[in-house]
């Protein structure tokens, strides 16, 4: 264990940044994002301030070119007899550069133990068969330095799904940090971990494990006074398919959804894609960003389908975190995170979905 | 994927002087779409097109791009070249690499890459281009004239004689229009009358034109070629057929003696009877009752003119009727009529009975008016000694008081009135105020100097400030003339206002039913001014007369024939090609939301329910669909469509974009 | 003046009047309405042309500006919205702020009246310029 | 940057969008009448100035154009009526949004130019390219994947 | 509110309506959402307070095509675009009966989230509420008052009057405070190189998940122009420079001249992006070009830019 003074943080971002990418949350335009640290860059209430989007894009980002098509022309002179001049098919090849994998190490400070949870549902589906070559270079590159969560909100229940806030060693970050007082402690866990702290060494003055202990005590007494992290999963998981997918609470609680992507954008866990081209000025380039089931042309097909009404992507979105996920991989792909508890525009977000059918259940019961 | 030829052309030296056409070709080779490419040195000759219909054949051509001078010029030519080759015309994208770049461009290597780039837009064009094909209506041989004044009678009798069906719908109960309340007509000084009156009679004879008078258009739908007009014939409560228009109802009627209800046709200087014919030689001479006014109507008793009919033409009972009919044209010529002057108190009009309109003084000047043409004061009925006549009354006039134009008439006819006050009463004393006399007309200036040379008219430069009725009954007339500096003060008569002219009431209904447009003053705009100055933007209407602007009787007659051409030159037609490239709204993005029809200059979009079945969609919504035989083809509604649903063929959002594209790359 | 000057003053009688002297066409009807016509040197429908023509010390100077009773009546009347009454009451203040601050008092009154100012003139002018 | 100018002088790439009626035959009677512009500017031919949607423009500015110009009828002469009345007003406010976002105002412009003016076609078009070549490439509207 | 919810279940009762469109209690403090209630049983969960600021007139488009009326809640200023909504056809007004509820401007829950985390309850907001609202949260207590927390587009409120209703509730009061212009001339002041910095700051952060669009009364087409694959603008990447600048432009743009300014945008941004900024200088230069004009005020009148007048100014003579 290590520690540093949080008034020296900087010193500490331009020393790993010296070194390799640095992702970190920074204050912009009054919200906190994940973004490449740069000398200068506003790092103002980083440590206890929840960002918007999660730290996810570091990994698979919203953006990204997959290969570029370019047209060929065999100049005339080159031809070896005079007829092919106008044979366009002779004279045309077409090549094909995929975008280079990412090859340098990076890392990502300050994601919670929820974000890292969410890493870990992505891992399920980027690295199982077929691998993701793109994101399997990332996630080898990439070290996360994750940070215990100082204040949670009242929007977080990631208790729920079994995930400790208070102590990022137990998760699957290479390093996990904590805020106690006016300093930050440090510790590695992987070797990946080993080796950045190594680095950056000179900066770090070592402390004893039982320095994060009151810290460690202190977000577990908040968790328990957090009002969702009583939230109830039973009913969900695998197997519940057919019970939930026919249920009638879908119809009566969907109707506020707008259908934006806002929940899906914010989500540590949504994993969704499209693949789109783009017509650049010499050639074609080949680019996958990220869909939102909620969004009407989501995989839309040429008959019209596959979801045609809101009610069918709204449950979409919510069977997939809690049933067919659980179905597949063994776990939730929700991590209790809370952006879209905070982000909804309409005030719906998943904890009162699952509320929803607990009352159901509840008012059947009663019935009976 | 299409098979897109690209035909690059000399144009002798023209292109191939400053652009390097082999290597164009060489170039445009390989763009999307393109299986051959060639040059030749007149693309447009015979040969030249020889060329282009053997490529299409030999390499089953499914497009075509000409590189040459502007579309403007030869689009047409290699249109016309393609469809005889069994291509579709509109499969054909010109670039224009003469007007717009070989002979603005010196540097020959940049004068050939700009070609080469043109082409490569024409080239993602024609991508994109699909086949189109020009559109027939039919045509109801049939015209309707809205207005029976002078301009719809020989608009009708010109339409009449080429053979064709015309009706007129009139509001009031006979044709004739302003025209018949005239005395005399400048510059010649006919009789009005004499030369109308014929003119009425042949109408209500030609075997070809039916009149609707008091009756009203109640509403258009349909388009060019093909609308369906509602008409209301009031109730006349006389039977046209069994009226013999012997005048004794007129004559018989209780309300005629008491001298109560103004005769609109005389301008309300003399009365008239509830039932009755406006003026003596009325067309149809068939008489109305005025249920406003009438006894009976009010009170249920009366009934004198049923009683007396000899042909018991009378009927109190007869109601209102509604027909619907089909025409393939309409002309509007409605008319005008001259501005309310409440607002020009400086002048007295409404204070005194001698300061009167110029309208109403051909009505005392005219030998079947009030006065049996005895010019007389309507205080005193003596005959007046000093006349001033104050010219330009609300023309020229650029705040809400009047109207901004120049009425056009006035300047001639004051000096017509003039002349015949001075020819029947030589020592009369006449004064003109005016700002400036206009006479632009075939011997007009000559007229107007013989009211000067020959009758000594005083023509004042400057205007009259007030005119102020005295005691004694004479009127005080303060103005200036410009050209002493002196103000005047002049005890007159009589003073004569030459009153603005403007639309009538009524057009501005008649334009909205038929989505003319009209202007800030409601005259009807023309579709250019310059080039085609009888018809409306919207497709099938044409104007006729005042209703499009000021003017005089020649000029109105000559409009008149004009539009009567123009109708037949529509009615001629069997079918109507319509312009292919018009818009095109995709009911599966349409959210009924008016903004396209608000914009559009031709009323060419309107709006049903439509079941709109799709993907994941079967519902019955409000749509917009456009008329092909309306559209033009402008494209403003495609710009204004929030959803993209609406698009232009043949210059599709996606055409344009991906020319765009291409020249941006 | 010099050009640059004669061009400022004549916007600033358009910017005081609120009227565009170009429009005049001469009709006179100003002049035909005009009660104090006989006094003036100056007549109301040629306020316009001096204003157009750049004129404006034979306008400042000459004796209209003081004879015209603001009596409204070219205002009016005025058929091309020029109203020589606003251009000739602009006219007045520009001499006015020329002067300074030298603004009419309210005990100045009794010595200017004779009988050949209006007293309309005084009670407008009073009105305006005591501010 | 006077170092650059030497080297390789900056050529903008101007899209201008010209009605058929008017603008498009007065850019065809400046040719025929030799007045020269520079080989930056393209036309394209659109019915009219009011077919021209904001979006025509703002790709335009994506794929890389430095200046974009509509022409069309002088108001009161469109071949439709009032199509360039329309495009008129579009025009003034999305340039002021495009002003309002930092895009140099000199880099879009309207127009109104007559079949039978030429040289004020080729006048224009002069004015307009020097206008935009002094502003330099545009950075700001251009989207990173067309670059080249 | 009790009356409120009396007076709905009345009319749900007699007939009147089928159906009520409101705001459902929240599992939170804060977080009302909008609901359809069917049944007056279900009624008991309704509630109106300070954090019911969605604008519920475009939920009318869908409900304008079920069977009998709605009853539908809307503030003064959400009556604009009801009224916008009616001039496009897109709501049937016979089939809307509309409460028309006070409202005395409504709460940023952002503003009072800062430096208020773990909040537990929150009271004080309702319409007859106090000048003050309390929060409670799990690391202690606070008052702040009610006008320091409104949403930004409640200091430039259009005023209390409903444009259009069937019966109204309860009491409204204009909570204008500020130039609605001015935050628009503060950018207007800039230098090109200020102006190009401050919106790219701004939107760089734009996720592209088209809350903002989605939740538009104006933005209320089928299917938006930018999912519409046939116009090639068909993009969901929030990538690089241009794209996020052409939606929101061309978003503006769209709504030019038919956006009542009802400040939803900017709300339910995510990223607090003051996308209203866009809309307002829209609204401004309409103002100023072409008079003023308030979209929705009057359903009957012509928007700004399917109209002209011969005298209209040039583009290029802005000023």
């Amino acid at each position: 264990m290590y520690k540093i003074a949080i008034k020296d943080l900087n010193t500490l971002f331009s020393k790993i940044a010296e070194e390799q990418e640095l992702i970190l949350p920074i204050k912009k335009a009054g919200q906190y994002n994940f973004g490449v640290y740069e000398e200068g860059c506003d790092i103002d209430g980083i440590l206890t301030n929840k960002t918007v989007k999660s730290g996810k894009d570091a990994f698979f980002p919203q953006f990204e070119t997959l290969y570029n098509v370019r047209k060929k022309i065999t100049p005339a002179d080159e031809l070896e007899n005079g007829e092919e001049a106008a044979n366009t098919k002779i004279r045309t090849k077409l090549t094909i550069e995929a975008e280079a994998l990412k090859d340098k190490d990076f890392v990502i400070f300050g994601m919670r133990a929820c974000d890292v949870k969410g890493v870990e549902v992505l891992d399920q589906v980027f690295l199982t068969d077929p691998v993701d070559n793109y994101y399997k270079a990332r996630r080898e590159h990439g070290i996360i330095v994750a940070l215990a969560c100082h204040e949670p909100e009242e929007s977080c229940f990631c208790t729920v799904f079994g995930i400790d806030p208070a102590d990022p060693s137990k998760s699957k970050a290479d390093v996990a940090t904590w805020i106690v007082g006016e300093e930050l402690c440090w510790k590695p866990i992987t070797e990946k971990g080993e080796a950045l702290t190594k680095k950056i060494e000179s900066l770090l003055a070592s402390a004893d494990d039982s320095a994060v202990d009151a810290e460690i005590a202190n977000i577990t007494s908040i968790m328990d006074k957090l009002p969702n992290t009583k939230l109830s999963l039973e009913g969900w998981g695998k197997g519940k398919t057919d019970e939930k997918f026919n249920s009638d609470v879908w119809q009566k609680i969907y109707t506020p959804c707008l259908g934006c992507g806002t929940c899906t954008f914010v989500c540590p866990t949504c994993q969704c894609y499209d693949i789109k081209d783009y017509t650049t000025k010499d050639g074609i380039q080949r680019y996958r960003c990220w869909d939102s089931c909620m969004y009407s042309d989501f995989t839309l097909m040429a008959g019209g389908q596959n979801r045609t009404s809101q009610v069918q992507r709204f449950r979409q979105r919510f069977m997939h975190k809690l049933v067919y996920f659980p179905d597949r991989y063994d776990m939730y792909s929700c991590v209790g995170c809370g952006r879209c508890v905070d982000k909804c525009p309409q005030s719906l977000n998943i904890v009162k979905v699952i509320k929803a059918f607990e009352n159901e259940q509840k008012e059947a019961g009663a019935n009976v | 994927m299409q098979r897109i030829g690209v035909f690059v052309c000399h144009c002798g030296t023209n292109i191939a002087a400053t652009v390097d056409v082999k290597k164009v070709v060489e170039l445009v080779r390989f763009e999307p779409g393109v299986v051959f490419a060639d040059d030749y040195m007149y693309m447009c000759s015979e040969a030249g097109q020889e060329k282009i219909i053997a490529a299409i054949k030999e390499h089953d051509l499914t497009g075509l791009v000409i590189c040459s001078c502007s579309p403007r010029m030869h689009e047409k030519t290699f249109r016309a070249c393609a469809e005889k080759a069994g291509l579709n015309p509109y499969m054909v994208e010109v670039a224009n690499i003469r007007e717009q770049c070989s002979w603005i461009h010196k540097d020959r290597e940049e004068a050939t890459e700009k070609a080469v780039i043109l082409a490569r837009a024409a080239i993602a064009k024609v991508n994109l281009n699909t086949p189109l094909q020009e559109g027939e209506s039919p045509v109801t041989k049939r015209a309707l004239i809205i207005g029976g004044g002078i301009a719809g009678i020989q608009t009708a009798l010109d339409i009449a004689d080429a053979g064709y069906e015309v009706d007129i719908v009139e509001r009031e109960p006979s044709i004739g229009g302003r025209m018949s309340q005239f005395d005399k007509t400048f510059p010649t000084l006919d009789c009005a009358s004499c030369i109308l009156t014929p003119k009425m009679v042949e109408v209500n004879q030609h075997p070809n034109i039916t009149l609707y008078t008091y009756s009203e258009v109640e509403g258009v739908s349909g388009y060019v070629g093909n609308f369906d007009v509602k008409i209301r014939k009031k109730a006349r409560s006389v039977d046209m057929s069994a009226c013999t228009g012997c005048g004794e109802c007129q004559a018989k009627c209780p309300l005629g003696k008491m001298g109560k209800i103004p005769s609109e046709f005389d301008r309300g200087l003399r009365t008239r009877p509830a039932i009755y014919m406006p003026f003596a030689q009325a067309v149809p001479a068939v008489p109305v009752i005025d249920r406003e006014n009438c006894t009976y109507f009010k009170t249920g008793k009366c009934g004198v003119c049923a009683k007396i009919c000899p042909s018991k033409a009378v009927n109190y009972e007869q109601e209102d009727e509604i027909v619907t009919v089909k025409y393939g044209a309409i002309v509007v010529a409605t008319g005008f009529d001259i501005i309310n002057l409440d607002k020009f108190g400086e002048y007295a009009y409404n204070e005194s009975p001698d300061v009167i309109t110029s309208i109403e003084l051909e009505r005392l000047m005219n030998a079947s008016g009030p006065t049996g043409g005895h010019l007389e004061r309507m205080s005193d009925h003596k005959q007046p000694k000093d006349i001033v006549f104050i010219q330009c009354v609300g023309s020229r006039c650029d705040d809400e008081k009047g109207k901004p134009y120049c009425s056009k008439v006035c300047c001639m006819y004051t000096a017509k009135h003039a002349m015949l006050i001075k020819d029947h009463w030589p020592d009369t004393n006449i004064t003109v105020f005016y700002i400036d006399v206009r006479t632009p007309g075939k011997n007009f200036d000559e007229f107007y100097r013989r009211a000067v040379e020959q009758y000594h008219v005083n023509y004042v430069k400057g205007q009259v400030g007030k005119v102020i009725p005295q005691p004694d009954g004479s009127l005080l007339v303060q103005g200036v003339d410009l050209l002493d500096n002196k103000q005047i003060m002049k005890k007159t008569d009589m003073v004569v206002l030459a009153a603005a002219v403007e639309p009538n009431k009524g057009v501005r209904k008649i334009a909205t039913m038929l989505t003319a447009s009209i202007d800030n003053n409601d005259f009807l705009t023309e579709a250019h001014a310059k080039l085609r100055p009888v018809e409306s933007p919207t497709a099938g209407i044409f104007l006729s007369g005042m209703a499009q602007g000021p003017k005089d009787i020649p000029e109105t007659v000559s409009q008149a024939g004009a539009a009567a051409v123009k109708v037949v030159g529509l009615l001629a037609k069997d079918k109507l090609k319509t312009n292919p490239c018009t818009a095109k709204c995709d009911p599966m993005f349409c959210n009924g939301c008016s903004t396209c029809a608000n914009v559009c200059p031709y009323g060419a979009i309107t709006y049903e329910d439509q079941q709109v079945r799709g993907p994941g969609v079967n519902e019955t919504r409000r749509v917009a669909v456009v008329n092909n035989a309306l559209c033009q083809g402008c494209g403003a509604c495609t710009s204004a469509c929030p959803s993209g649903a609406m698009d232009l063929q043949g210059f599709s959002n996606r055409q344009i974009t991906t020319e765009v594209d291409s020249i941006c790359r | 003046m010099t050009k640059q000057e004669i061009e400022k003053k004549v916007e600033l009688i358009k910017e005081i009047s609120g009227c565009d002297p170009y429009k005049c066409m001469k009709c006179g009807k100003c002049s035909g309405s005009c009660p104090a016509f006989n006094e003036m040197d100056v007549k109301p429908h040629q306020f316009a042309s001096y204003i157009v023509n750049g004129d404006i010390e034979s306008l400042v100077s000459s004796k209209s500006l003081w004879k015209c009773l603001t009596c409204l009546a070219c205002i009016e009347r005025c058929p091309r919205s020029v109203q020589p009454g606003k251009l000739i009451d602009a006219a007045r203040q520009l001499v006015e702020r020329e002067r300074g601050g030298d603004y009419l008092h309210a005990e100045d009154i009794p010595e200017l009246l004779d009988d050949d100012v209006p007293q309309q003139l005084l009670v407008s002018a009073y009105r305006r310029y005591r501010r | 940057m006077s170092m650059n100018e030497e080297k390789t002088e900056f050529r903008p790439l101007i899209v201008a969008f010209c009605c058929n009626w008017c603008s498009y035959a007065g850019a065809d009677l400046a040719g025929s009448s030799r007045l020269s512009y520079p080989a930056d500017v393209k036309i394209i031919r659109v019915p009219c100035s009011g077919r021209v949607n904001p979006m025509f423009i703002l790709r335009a500015f994506e794929r890389g154009a430095d200046g974009v110009i509509i022409c069309g009828c002088h108001p009161g002469d469109c071949h439709y009526s009032t199509g360039n009345y329309y495009a008129r007003r579009r025009m003034t406010l999305l340039f002021s949004m495009l002003d309002y976002m930092g895009v140099e105002n000199g880099r879009t412009r309207v127009e109104w130019c007559s079949a039978a003016e030429g040289v004020k076609f080729s006048n224009t078009m002069n004015e307009f390219c020097e206008k935009v070549k002094s502003l330099g490439k545009s950075v700001r509207l251009g989207d990173i994947r067309c670059k080249d | 509110m009790q009356g409120l919810i009396d007076r709905l279940t009345a009319l749900l009762s007699d007939g009147t309506v089928a159906r009520v469109i409101g705001w459902k209690k929240g599992d939170m403090a804060y977080n009302p959402e909008p609901h359809m209630f069917e049944t007056a049983e279900s009624l008991k969960d309704f509630v109106y307070d300070g954090f019911c600021g969605a604008n519920l007139s475009k939920m009318m488009i869908e409900a304008s095509k079920l069977e009998g009326k709605t009853a539908v809640c809307l503030k003064p200023c959400d009556t604009y675009s009801f009224n916008q909504l009616i001039r496009e056809h897109r709501v049937v007004r016979e089939n809307a009966y509309i409460i028309g509820v006070g409202c005395r401007g409504k709460l940023d829950i952002e503003k009072i989230k800062k430096g208020n985390k773990g909040i537990t309850s929150i009271s004080g907001t309702e319409l007859d509420g106090s000048d003050d609202i309390k929060i409670e949260t799990i690391y202690g207590d606070k008052n702040i008052s009610y006008k320091d927390a409104l949403l930004d587009r409640c200091h430039v409120c259009k005023g209390k009057d409903h444009m259009i209703f069937d019966e109204v509730w309860g009491e409204s009061k204009d909570t204008a405070d500020q130039e609605r212009f001015a935050e628009v001339e503060k950018i207007e002041a800039m230098t090109p190189e200020e102006k190009f910095a401050f919106f790219r700051n701004e939107l760089s952060k734009c996720i592209r998940c088209n809350a903002c669009r989605n939740v538009c009364p104006a933005c209320s087409c089928r299917k938006c122009i930018f999912d519409n694959t046939k116009f090639d603008a068909q993009q969901k990447a929030n990538v690089v420079s241009f794209e996020e600048r052409m939606f929101h432009i061309i978003r503006a743009f769209h709504v030019a001249g038919r956006c009542t300014d009802c400040g939803e945008c900017s709300r339910v941004c995510p990223e607090g992006i003051p996308l209203h900024l866009f809309n307002r200088k829209f609204i401004k230069d309409i103002d100023k070009f072409y008079g003023e004009f308030q979209a929705g005020k009057d359903p009957e009148a012509q928007s700004p830019l399917t109209d002209f007048t011969f005298e209209d100014i040039e583009p290029g003579e802005r000023g």
